[in-house]
């Protein structure tokens, strides 16, 4: 059976996506519960990376002679580990956060004009959120730390997309401009790409500024507009984000995405 | 003359009692694996109130439940879910929300600084990520300050200091020479962290099984060991058997029963069948049951 | 054969002194190196002490049941890894130094009158030094976390005993008085005993100066003050140093000193 | 499209070329045992000057040997000895007692303080140990500053970054998964400070074998893997051999000569013999002799 590069999902368009954002010979922390970023990194690692070391479930380990994927969605989960090159001691991340991963993968409850994301709650006071989120795991520490990190959501709408957070949990560009992070006193790279469902933004060099990048097959640029909460910066040419070629399509869906998570 | 090594092993009463009103507990494993689930219900069946509880580095449903059942003043978090069962555990939210509870706000890497800091002696440690965020905001423990050398801005993360951490784990000698299957999540850091410890294991086994291998040998000395199988249950326990879903599900669908609609009833049925009226672990067990025990295979 | 407690050397005298600081159920680190502390060690462990953890050569372990000790001399020789129950990576003594050791004992170039120790070397200039020493190892961290420490030198003269030392690496009593810690703003037990081949020295309640506890068989007081650079301060009564039983004398002879390293 | 993992194996002087004058270089091990000879000896063979090396947290006689050879420029220690050999090493205390040497004084626990700032990404980490010391005296880029939530005085000892680290393992893969037997002493951490790694190894042992045991693999990914048999000698290499008595004593011979007299003259031949004759590391060893080699034996 050969897919073909007319029929795929929006979620395996955004694990293609994030797949080109892996590079040979880094370390990538493989976020279990996330299926979307999880295929599209091992996709990366498949097809382009054989070298990358995959942080998953505590472990160290390289998969490229595993001809299907058996499924794993959880962080503590200790049947990943029979792929094991090395375990990880939790608290050991908190010693060299590098040495877990180089880049990173971030969502959040709100995400604002600048890239910063917000994982601990919305409302105004924290003590009486109106909603309150799971935490910030450890996104804080990582985003911090790593090269560079993508946003990645499972929807798009005005109640992520907002002007300014309620609480930052995860700064990306701060309060704007390319200097935001240093005059923080943080270093690595922020958040390069914001995935959704609709949409792939970036980031305007000089003010920082969330930048619609590429609109998915069928989407709308009036779309992404009417679902942002902030003002987006709008090329006057807006392309359309690169559909999977057959053999990403292929390679997702016989030895990644044995279940048809990313087809649902 | 010479006497014997002393063993380490205690029964669940006694281990219970180590476990006092208004205590600083951490409690090991990582979301839904490895929580040492008979003194959890200890905790329960003893009333014991006003912990401060220094949950997993990522929490889960065992911290939960001692919202839900009342027992926790203080809770020091970076995640409250249950992965694929539940994105935020309904207890927690809840409590959160009606500012019924106190929550030391922190990521993982601060969380790592606070139990660092108290295993070195130190009033607190320094951490860069979390410049820029909430954090300080919301958690005015947490400082900003300049780097004593370079000026720079830096976080002051304060030390806590359990004055117990209960451990679960797949083996220990009779000398709490505690071995863990798989990488033993962050409990080392809360051993290192806390005042004493227990371990609650699968299995005690004999002082030359542990000498085998003496690189696994994760907490090179607790301070009592209670040997509970099936102890982790509804939670995984690497190496023997995986988290009980159909459980886990019954108790979040409780929670969810009080979330959505403040409905307690579910919650209550759950309490009494499974934690006030099991007198003992072997009850819990007859509760829960033998079929339901050894599905929980791993392949 | 049996000793007879008339015949014992001056270093199995120590030993057995040493071996009486130790209490059971404590963590206790055996330096390599030093012979009479480490058979003093192993002494209280084979005879009062079996629940001792012994840190020795960065593993901990339990030698009760060993009817008689290999030799080993070295803090970085694998061959007493055969009687590890747990490995220790080494920075690891730096994430607890209480999990390495509940009491400890310390050599010094130097050591003053208050229990404060020295061994980074001797001169008025630190980048001139007259006698460079080969500097702190553990010693300042775990002399500072320790519940308690003991000192212990190979030689009682005046160039060790000073009034003041050159540098200190390790705080004793500080500038004198029970709280003298305190005021550092550090924890601790400090120095109790300080054990030399002339004599037991322990420091006055309330100064923490240091005062003559016993004398060895044989050995004056009038000889201790000679060879102390310091006012010591004299008891109106000094006992002797109390001698090894037989039982004792034997045990380190036939179960732990076996290539006698004691009795030269 | 596939292609294949990218060994990381490298030979002796690629290894050699990645040290450059004027690095802070970490070199691991301890006291006498695990030392990465075969680039030690690189570094004299390639004239390598004013480098900063943090040595072993005991360090021993492979700095000696590279103070002896010109190559250091600052050390970073905490003790310069060979234990029952020698309990001061005879070129560290010239060159101190001369100050020829710059010395980063300070004792293990500042030591670990310093690079795990490092690894980090610190400016610097607190300690208590060391107030009412003369550490800040004799090492003034150690400061006493107040905690900023207690107040209470606490040191702050500063981040040390190797550019890159060298360590001695029993065996690596071809990829870099670094194993250790015995302990590994401080080796993680200084591979977690420094910015690469070069793994010097008795073996290069398959991937698979390396699956067998992950929880042995002590160094989760080096940069670069040197195959050296024999290659700490004169030190131990634990599982393979113990050190080289007769040769860490020749050595220390000649440096006692120099230390007392001021006679170079036995060093000179001890260099000229072991390090710049021996073109390649199996020179070296052809110069120390099989039966030397198999001599070493733990048993």
């Amino acid at each position: 059976m050969t897919s073909t590069a007319a029929s795929f999902t929006t979620k395996e368009l955004m694990a293609t996506f994030i797949s080109h954002q892996v590079r040979d010979g880094e370390r990538v922390a493989v976020g279990a519960g996330l299926h979307v970023p999880r295929a599209g990194i091992l996709l990366a690692h498949m097809l382009r990376c054989p070298n990358v070391r995959l942080y998953l479930a505590m472990t160290f380990t390289n998969l490229i002679k595993e001809p299907k994927m058996e499924p794993f969605y959880t962080t503590y989960d200790i049947r990943p580990t029979k792929w094991a090159e090395a375990y990880v001691f939790h608290e050991d991340f908190q010693e060299k956060p590098r040495f877990i991963s180089d880049t990173f993968v971030v969502g959040g409850l709100q995400i604002d004009k600048f890239g910063n994301s917000n994982l601990i709650g919305v409302g105004k006071d924290f003590k009486h959120l109106t909603f309150r989120g799971p935490g910030a795991v450890g996104t804080t520490s990582m985003a911090h730390y790593v090269d560079r990190y993508y946003l990645f959501v499972q929807s798009h709408d005005k109640r992520i997309f907002v002007d300014k957070c309620d609480f930052i949990s995860t700064v990306g560009w701060g309060q704007g401009g390319a200097d935001s992070r240093k005059k923080l006193g943080i270093p690595g790279g922020g958040p390069v790409y914001c995935i959704t469902p609709l949409c792939v933004m970036d980031f305007e060099e000089k003010s920082k500024h969330m930048r619609l990048y590429s609109v998915h097959p069928g989407v709308t640029v009036q779309q992404v507009v009417e679902n942002t909460g902030f003002e987006l910066i709008i090329p006057s040419n807006v392309p359309e984000t690169p559909a999977p070629t057959d053999e990403e399509l292929r390679t997702l869906r016989e030895r990644i995405d044995l279940e048809g998570m990313l087809r649902k | 003359m010479i006497s014997e090594r002393k063993s380490l092993v205690i029964d669940e009463s006694t281990a219970g009692g180590m476990i006092r009103d208004g205590m600083t507990i951490a409690i090991g494993g990582f979301i839904n694996s490895s929580h040492p689930m008979v003194l959890v219900r200890q905790i329960i069946q003893r009333g014991i109130k006003n912990l401060t509880v220094v949950g997993a580095a990522s929490g889960g449903p065992d911290l939960d439940l001692l919202i839900a059942a009342g027992c926790i003043k203080k809770l020091v978090t970076t995640y409250m879910g249950a992965e694929h069962f539940c994105p935020i555990t309904p207890f927690f939210r809840t409590a959160a929300q009606r500012g019924e509870l106190e929550i030391f706000e922190c990521d993982e890497g601060m969380f790592y600084c606070a139990l660092r800091a108290a295993a070195q002696g130190l009033p607190s440690t320094p951490w860069k990520a979390g410049l820029g965020t909430s954090f300080p905001e919301v958690n005015p423990e947490i400082k900003v300050y300049s780097d004593p050398i370079t000026g720079e801005p830096v976080l002051a993360i304060p030390a806590i200091v359990p004055d117990l951490a209960i451990i679960y784990a797949a083996h220990s000698d009779a000398y709490g020479n505690v071995q863990h299957i798989g990488t033993g999540f962050g409990d080392r850091a809360m051993w290192r962290a806390a005042k004493r410890t227990i371990a609650q294991v699968e299995r005690v086994i004999p002082n030359e099984e542990v000498r085998k291998n003496p690189l696994a040998t994760s907490l090179y000395g607790v301070d009592a060991v209670l040997r509970a199988p099936y102890g982790a249950h509804p939670f995984a326990g690497p190496g023997y058997y995986i988290e009980d879903g159909i459980h886990i599900r019954e108790f979040i669908a409780a929670g969810n029963a009080y979330a959505k609609n403040n409905d307690r009833r579910p919650f209550e049925e759950y309490l009494q069948k499974y934690i006030l009226s099991p007198k003992t672990h072997e009850d819990y067990l007859e509760v829960v049951g033998i079929r339901r025990l050894v599905s929980l295979h791993e392949h």
